[in-house]
């Protein structure tokens, strides 16, 4: 719309951080109070799970320093027996819940990435095949999705989980029981990451650029990978951002279904889990503080989700 | 030659669409169903739940024999579905009945709240959708955004505890589980009929249908967006259409057509999700038998379970694909 | 004994029959039959001991009376046996009358192949209708304690079963009595939907006199404990068993519910491999297996701080055991009552010892699903024995998969349970303690292999002694043994924990069977 | 501007000025433009691409997009302000009073509904009448604006129309409420030329007929030309000169308008070079002469550089698992012709006519059905890799699309530097000092490698795109309608560097366009394409004089003519 009728004269470029700043996606993001926000939060949270460590005040998976008597300590009060006194209280463990959460965290966050990050990788390389290769290829991939989009995740994540516990030894399990949820929800999410980029593939193919390319004899991996990929990505990363949301979710749900994390290594699901037990008997923060963290974490990344695909979308501006 | 390729009045090209699609959900659907299969093994041992305490190993290895467990899966499968062509999937394991029988029961609870979560779901999803799209940027629409985020950012286990422990225990205004009293109509036992068979259908569909009704709400929305900046919405307004015909005849028939895929998918996600609204509400469906299945090793449960919701996602997908082409004039012709 | 007598004293105090009305109750499993002999589980037998009735039942205060029997006695034969004689005027809820025919009938329906209470009739040799009113159950082995072990052996109408085609129970196939039951109980079956709700009403022609003012009762499984507390609370259901321990308090404090409390007649404990030459898990998985030395055993048994468990998790709710079993049963030793007493120096001096001065990593398997808080506690014996050095892999699953994990010894250490069918101490020593021998049917839930020649030749002299005083020091000699080598590590009682409206009156019993015919609705 | 309304003047645009706030400040797409419409009268608005000439129909209907907004002047109906009024008063005026035609009439019409639902439904809207009244006023509208068949057509819907018809219907739309002005908003410019013709005299004959006023807004002076009564030369944002449209094109006053003109290829004479336009902007530099120092110098051999041989190419319609079930559309149908070196070779036809495809054969991007191609007398279509490899070092191409011709994620440097390195054509450690030469010779300098092509306008993308091809050193260049997508002043730059490539490196091309005058400036030797068939090859000039098909004499009877406009600059025409 802007666009010159005479080529303009060059300016000096300005420097690489200068012109991200300036940005239209940096700008749209310092205009959005929701987005920043969110971002602050995302942030404040994913930094206290990774040094969770240097921040927590006990080490919740250290079973020998855990005292049951502390159990059930009331927020902020001094415990009945040892007189010991928690920010947020304590569970039925005696576990420290502000330590517990920000080590929970830690493991939610890292089967939300991982999860998202496999896939990410099943569904875009896929996405990729189906939308430039086409024919059988693209038929088969596409079925494939459906059905897998129309079998409920849950089926899957607990199908998987099934087989996993199965043909682990017995001695991994506790080891592999996040390796397995992070494949369960992988596997069950990469769908919606193979139907856009195929639909956005299944665009660029038809660009000359693409031509430019095939011109010069380059192979179908390359075009692809190096040329196709790099222009599909700004809707897989709004969707991964919405992924990372419901893989947290996922995750919890399976914890409450019995087939998360295990509770000695408490996810914020499984703590969630044990928590919704103390509902009704008066220790509200065993789910309360773990609860509302959740609900911090999933809304600040999908209102991210929500800003990006927004500033993400160029015809939204 | 047969005129086959001539336009006829239903178009054949339609027809062999559909039978192809039935044809590939089928074929996937039946290795899925293998791999299903196959997990049972891995599930437990059913044989504990169906002998008690003072069992012995050989009354373990008999009955083991006795229900075809000591075979191979596959083998296991391939009778499963030879079985159930010939519509029989067995006897329960715990219950020591037809597990057809069972299924045909539990249905038309979990029908009926998929019905109403999907209703609400897809009709609060489309008002508000279109409202966010219409009013995009004013308070109300960003309040309703990001207040429905909250239906997907917390588990659904959770809003269910937490809509309970609210309304049935603290405010004490309805029920908190069960179907309340159901009225039979031939094989078919509705909630629909009675005051405290509806009543006690609000929370369980609720809670299922939060989450579906966000994504709709979502997606309504984007596509709604997407389609005001078409040219032929702007051609509208330059031709002078009220807002009225502009935004629910023009655009919101466009804005559905996309939404109808989705929507048709999330309906059978809604089936599988009643899983978990099921366990938390007591709602005794199909997938509050399934749980209780896996929880007992019930196998003929589970397996008939899973070809049920296979059969449900082949129909809806089919569904929708009519639809499609009801609602697209495009692909008739 | 004493403590749920008093229990059970107070709540008849309250019974009082102040009109009638109907009653709903809920509790977490459904029976998942209503034919008594297809399945031998606690539901199943609960549930069913309100609609069908055996030769004798369990009172109040779990002591054998008469019931479709009125008097018994040994045989002085050979080999041993009973002689029942029946209750006249009996009739079933179809009308039919009681006699001879259907104990025989319902004998050979029990102990057939089929039946999943089989094992019940091991020892029996025939049974003979004498007249129509008189039974001799022959025995191959005196067996003192018979008439206590049918308690749960319910009778069905021979005629009602042949005409319906029920005469053998039916696990693979369906059958009119999975869904159908004539007893000749207070209650009769009205409607029955498998998994949703059963209903029963009251059976007028029943012999006995009425102590409960119900007019309809009806049953719904709910699974999620927190949606039964819930119910509850708000009045959707008049009764609930269990609560879960954590809510008993908070309901205690609720207007209009009441917590009902008792002990269990299970014992959890810990049990460890003994027969195994290695660790299977954790950090010293290969190395020698450390649970053959009688002194890590009782390390393990110092270790664990019971009072703290009780305190917390337990609430407060239950006992701590010293034996497997609750000092309700027959044969309980009092004299033994003392437990190991929560020392962690004392357990780390055990383990020095024993040659372990940094202790040893293992691994614990645990179920989450099958004990009150089992997950919990599980978690909570780890941390404790870390304090120890005993460093344990915890790996805690679903029943269904625990069971054929113990029978393939896949443990060094494990959580079980223990309820005694017979409600008396011999049936432990049968089942845990036995060396494992499956052609004699003796230990078959002794996973740990524990294998003591003493016990094996006290148990039989304990199943066959008439005389109690006798017994009873046999009793004590084997619990002396199983103590001093710490064969188990009992942990404490389960408790009983179930709540109702506080209109409601209703009598606890041990074997946490809920009968019917003892509630009042106020 | 002073200004004298006649009485029945029916729009006034006076010292309209439109604003859109963006981060960077207020931008006016239109400043203190004015203009004024006349019953009968056709008003030509023209400029290139941001001029503001289509900010203004829209300002005018009260549809500015986004936060656009009125910044200052009036726009008046028959001398009362319409501007500024709220929105239901401005949606009583839109298609009663003044009406719209947008540019693509594929996207104009709702595809969910039939042509005859939409038009009752605008015809009820405005004339209240019954439903079956306007029905039949829908019937007599698709009439008049020349659909047969009109009742049936009535239950299609819009896919089932082609484009014309479906402009035509567009059309029919908007006179629907018979309103006094009509915006068409690039009417045309979708469209072929033959249907371009016939729907430009439709708009002129319903002028005369209704006597409505008509803003035609156009960036084609060939439109202008013939269309229009009255024309406003527009250039960013600004009206640089307004009258009637004879005096403006003939005689133009403004520099910018003359160098605009100056700037249209004629069909009736070629022209070595394009006068520059050298207004508001500088003069960009194109150093070929020191390119060619460094070009290889092929003697080629006897013969035909390239041979086409019987090339014919289907694509499937519509797909079933059946072979015998399947139906094909042959896009290209037994064409056969040669380029010799140093020649450059047009092909033109209609959209569909199968002239891009061809181009995509001979570039091997298309598998072919039937027939060969050969280079240098060497069959390379279906040849050997190493064939095949030397044949891709020889070759290159230009694309229609500068937007979509760059891959928008790869640096400039990576994109010119990609196809020479992937070839094997020059070591890794000389890429840098030639795309950088490279850059600097068409005239962006070296310093662009170092961005993203989202950076650069058209014409400097294409000069990248230029820039790429030449980086291989190639002996043959197709061009695939290299300017279609530029403003005309763009286009005779990108012409002029295509010529000189012609001339001092003797490249052989191979042009395709759709634009007669274009061919008729650039090419040795021009093949006529029709439905996929090559129905007359001759060389440009004989073409232009005697054509031989009726199919050649129509395209040249329907390119909009140039008489009016000035000659002014034109004097390096040979």
């Amino acid at each position: 719309m802007t666009e010159m009728p005479v080529d303009r004269p060059d300016v000096i470029p300005p420097s690489r951080l200068r012109r991200a700043w300036d940005s239209d996606f940096a700008w749209s993001f310092r205009h959005s109070p929701v987005a920043m926000v969110s971002a602050f939060f995302t942030a404040l949270l994913v930094l206290s799970a990774v040094f969770a460590p240097l921040l927590a005040t006990t080490n919740p998976y250290d079973p020998a320093s855990l005292n049951l008597m502390n159990g059930f300590t009331a927020p902020g009060t001094p415990n009945a027996f040892t007189g010991e006194s928690f920010l947020m209280g304590t569970d039925d463990q005696g576990r420290d819940v502000f330590s517990t959460i920000l080590y929970g965290m830690r493991i939610s966050l890292f089967v939300g990435f991982a999860a998202v990050l496999l896939a990410m990788l099943i569904g875009v390389t896929l996405g990729l095949v189906a939308g430039y290769r086409g024919g059988w290829v693209e038929t088969l991939i596409m079925r494939t999705a459906d059905v897998q989009l129309t079998f409920p995740a849950i089926l899957v994540a607990m199908l998987i989980f099934g087989i996993a516990k199965g043909v682990t030894p017995v001695e991994y399990r506790d080891q592999m029981a996040i390796w397995v949820l992070i494949l369960a929800i992988g596997l069950s999410d990469w769908v919606q990451f193979a139907r856009v980029v195929r639909g956005a593939t299944l665009v660029e193919r038809k660009k000359e650029y693409v031509q430019a390319a095939q011109l010069i004899g380059r192979s179908g991996f390359a075009i692809t990978f190096r040329h196709i990929l790099p222009n599909v990505l700004s809707p897989v990363l709004v969707i991964a951002t919405i992924s990372l949301a419901l893989a947290i979710i996922a995750e919890a749900t399976l914890s409450f279904l019995g087939v998360g994390a295990p509770p000695t290594q408490p996810s914020l699901g499984t703590l969630i889990r044990i928590g919704q037990g103390f509902l009704f008997s008066g220790e509200w923060w065993i789910l309360f503080f773990p609860a509302v963290t959740l609900l911090v974490l999933a809304l600040s990344v999908n209102l991210l989700g929500d800003w990006l695909r927004d500033a993400l979308n160029p015809r939204m501006r | 030659m047969l005129d086959l390729a001539s336009p006829a009045p239903h178009d054949p090209r339609m027809i062999s669409f559909i039978l192809r699609r039935v044809f590939q959900s089928i074929l996937v659907l039946l290795i899925v169903g293998l791999v299903a299969f196959s997990m049972f093994t891995f599930v437990g041992d059913p044989i504990d739940n169906m002998l008690g305490q003072e069992r012995t190993d050989a009354d373990i290895a008999r009955l083991r024999a006795q229900l075809g467990l000591d075979q191979p899966f596959p083998v296991q499968y391939f009778r499963f579905l030879e079985n159930a062509v010939q519509g029989n999937f067995g006897i329960s394991y715990r219950q020591g009945r037809p597990v057809a029988d069972i299924l045909l029961e539990r249905a038309p609870a979990t029908l009926e709240l998929a019905f109403v979560s999907g209703f609400l779901a897809i009709f609060f999803g489309i008002v508000l959708g279109v409202f966010t799209a219409l009013r995009r940027g004013t308070v109300a629409a960003n309040a309703v955004m990001t207040i429905s985020l909250i239906g997907v950012s917390l588990p659904t286990f959770l809003i269910g505890i937490l809509l309970i422990y609210v309304f049935s225990v603290e405010l004490d205004l309805l029920p908190s589980f069960g179907r309340g009293d159901t009225v039979n109509l031939g094989w078919w036992s509705t909630g629909f009929l009675t005051w405290s068979g509806l009543k006690a259908l609000i929370l369980p569909s609720i809670t299922l249908g939060l989450y579906q009704m966000t994504l709709i709400m979502r997606l309504v929305r984007t596509e709604m967006l997407e389609v005001l900046r078409q040219d032929y919405i702007r051609f509208a307004r330059a031709r002078g259409l009220r807002d009225r015909a502009i935004h629910f005849r023009h655009a919101l028939k466009n804005t559905l057509v996309p939404v109808i895929t989705v929507t048709g998918l999330q309906l059978g996600s809604i089936i599988a999700f009643a899983i978990i609204t099921e366990t938390v509400f007591q709602w005794p469906g199909v997938g509050l038998l399934f749980i209780n299945a896996i929880q007992f090793v019930d196998i003929p449960v589970m397996a008939a379970y899973l070809m049920l919701i296979s059969v449900m996602f082949v129909a809806i997908n089919l569904i929708v694909d009519l639809l499609y082409f009801a609602i697209d004039p495009r692909l008739r012709t | 004994m004493q403590r749920f007598l008093t229990a059970s004293a107070m709540s008849l105090t309250l019974a009082s029959a102040a009109g009638a009305a109907p009653f709903s109750w809920a509790g977490t499993t459904d029976p998942q039959t209503m034919d008594p002999h297809a399945v031998n589980s606690a539901p199943v037998l609960g549930f069913l001991n309100n609609v069908y009735e055996g030769l004798v039942r369990r009172g109040k205060d779990m002591a054998i009376e008469p019931a479709l029997a009125t008097s018994w006695e040994p045989i002085q034969s050979d080999g041993g046996g009973w002689r029942f004689t029946l209750r006249r005027g009996v009739t079933f809820h179809g009308g039919e009358d009681f006699t001879a025919e259907d104990v025989v009938f319902s004998y050979e329906r029990a102990a057939s192949p089929e039946a999943d209470t089989a094992s019940w009739f091991a020892g029996v040799t025939d049974v003979i209708a004498v007249n129509d009113y008189t039974v001799d159950i022959l025995t191959a082995a005196p067996n003192p304690i018979f008439p206590d072990s049918i308690a749960n052996w319910m009778i069905m109408d021979a005629g009602w079963a042949a005409a319906n085609g029920a005469e053998r129970p039916a696990k693979d196939a369906e059958n009119f009595a999975t869904l159908n039951a004539n007893g000749t109980a207070a209650f009769q079956l009205s409607e029955r939907q498998p998994g949703l709700k059963t209903v029963l009403t009251p059976f007028d022609g029943w012999w006995g006199e009425a102590e409960h003012n119900i007019t309809t009762a009806t049953f719904t499984p709910i699974q999620n404990p927190a949606t039964a507390v819930a119910a509850l609370l708000s009045g959707d259901v008049d009764m609930i068993n269990p609560v879960p321990i954590q809510d008993a308090a908070r309901l205690d404090g609720r207007d209009g519910v009441e917590v009902i409390r008792g002990i269990e007649a299970r014992v959890i404990m810990l049990g460890m491999a003994q027969g195994a030459d290695l660790l299977k898990y954790g950090a010293n998985e290969g190395d020698a297996n450390p649970f053959t030395n009688v002194k890590v055993r009782q390390a393990v048994a110092h270790a664990v701080n019971v009072p703290a468990i009780l305190q917390t998790i337990m609430r407060g709710s239950a006992e701590p055991a010293s034996q497997l079993v609750s000092p309700a049963m027959r044969g309980y030793v009092p004299a033994l009552s003392a437990r190991p007493e929560y020392d962690p120096a004392k357990a780390r001096d055990l383990l020095r010892s024993a040659g372990y001065p940094d202790g040893f990593g293992f691994g614990l398997k645990c179920p989450n699903d099958r004990y009150l808080n089992d997950e919990a506690v599980c978690q909570a014996v780890v941390s404790m024995l870390a304090q120890v050095g005993l460093d344990a892999e915890l790996d805690a699953m679903p029943v269904r998969n625990y069971w054929p994990e113990l029978r393939e010894d896949n443990f060094d250490m494990y959580l079980l349970g223990w309820s005694p069918g017979t409600f008396d101490h011999e049936h432990p020593i049968r089942f845990l303690l036995a060396t494992p021998n499956p052609e004699k049917k003796l230990g078959s839930w002794n996973f740990g292999d524990y294998s003591n020649a003493r016990i094996d030749t006290l148990l039989p002299l304990i199943q066959s002694e008439v005389d109690d005083s006798k017994r009873q020091a046999l009793m004590t000699e084997a619990v002396g043994i199983y103590q001093s080598e710490q064969a188990y590590v009992p942990l404490y009682v389960q408790p009983l924990v179930w709540g109702a409206r506080d209109n409601i009156t209703l009598t606890q019993r041990p074997d946490n069977f809920f009968i019917l015919r003892w509630v009042t609705v106020k | 501007m002073e200004r004298f309304d006649m009485p029945d003047t029916l729009l006034t645009i006076d010292d309209l000025t439109v604003a859109f706030p963006t981060r960077r400040g207020l931008f006016e797409a239109v400043k203190h433009a004015a203009l004024t419409v006349e019953p009968g009268e056709i008003h030509g608005l023209v400029g290139e691409s941001g001029a503001g000439k289509s900010t203004i129909g829209a300002a005018i209907m009260g549809l500015l997009e986004g936060n656009g907004h009125i910044a200052g002047g009036t726009v008046s109906f028959r001398g009362e302000q319409i501007s500024g009024r709220d929105s239901a008063a401005m949606r009583r005026l839109r298609g009663k009073t003044i009406s719209m035609i947008f540019q693509d009439p594929l996207t104009s019409l709702n595809p969910l509904f039939t042509v005859g639902e939409q038009l009752t439904e605008t015809i009820q809207e405005h004339l209240g009448l019954s439903e079956r009244e306007a029905a039949q006023r829908a019937e007599e509208l698709l009439t008049r604006v020349g659909i047969p068949d009109p009742k049936t057509r009535l239950d299609q819907y819009p896919h089932q129309f082609s484009g014309g018809m479906r402009q035509r219907v567009v059309i029919a739309l908007a006179l629907c409420s018979e309103p006094d002005v009509i915006i068409a908003d690039e009417p045309t410019t979708a469209l072929d030329v033959a249907i371009q013709k016939q729907i430009l005299e439709l708009i002129r004959d319903l002028t005369t007929e209704r006597q409505v006023g008509v803003i035609l807004i156009t960036h084609d002076m060939g439109v202008i030309a013939e269309t229009t009564d009255r024309v406003t030369v527009m250039y960013m944002g600004e009206v640089v000169e307004s009258g009637p449209t004879a005096q403006v094109l003939g005689h133009p006053e403004h520099a910018y308008t003359k160098s605009l003109i100056a700037a249209v290829p004629r069909p009736e004479v070629k022209v070595r070079r394009f006068p520059q336009i050298s207004y508001g902007g500088r003069e960009t530099t194109f150093n070929i002469a020191d390119l060619a120092r460094n070009w290889p110098t092929i003697k080629p051999k006897d013969g035909p550089l390239i041979e086409a041989r019987n090339l014919t190419k289907r694509f499937l319609e519509k797909g079933s698992l059946i072979p015998s079930m399947r139906r094909y559309f042959t896009a290209v149908d037994d064409v056969s012709f040669d380029i010799q070196p140093g020649e450059v070779f047009g092909l033109v036809g209609e959209s569909g006519s199968g002239k891009s495809t061809i181009a995509r054969m001979i570039a091997g991007l298309y598998d072919l059905d039937e027939g060969e191609v050969l280079y240098e007398g060497t069959r390379v279509s279906g040849a050997d890799a190493q064939t095949v490899l030397d044949y891709r070092r020889d070759i290159q191409m230009i694309f229609q699309d500068p937007y979509s011709s760059l891959n928008p994620r790869h640096r400039v440097d990576h994109i010119v530097a990609e196809p020479a390195l992937h070839l094997g054509m020059i070591p890794k450690a000389e890429v840098g000092a030639r795309v950088a030469e490279l850059l600097d010779k068409v005239g962006l300098g070296a310093e662009a490698g170092m961005k993203y092509p989202h950076e650069f306008s058209g014409g400097q993308r294409q000069r990248i795109s230029i820039a790429r091809a030449l980086a291989t050193q190639p002996r043959f260049l197709i061009c695939d309608e290299p300017t279609s997508a530029l403003d005309v002043s763009i286009q005779a730059q990108i012409l002029n560097i295509l010529k000189d490539l012609q001339e001092h490196l003797g490249l052989t091309m191979l042009f395709i366009s759709h634009d007669l005058p274009v061919v008729r400036q650039m090419c040795d030797r021009v093949g006529v394409l029709k439905d996929g068939k090559l129905i007359e090859l001759a060389e440009t000039e004989t073409l232009f004089a005697d054509p031989q098909t009726e199919y050649t004499r129509e395209l040249l009877r329907l390119m909009p003519k140039t008489d009016l406009l000035s000659k002014d600059g034109l004097a390096d025409a040979v």
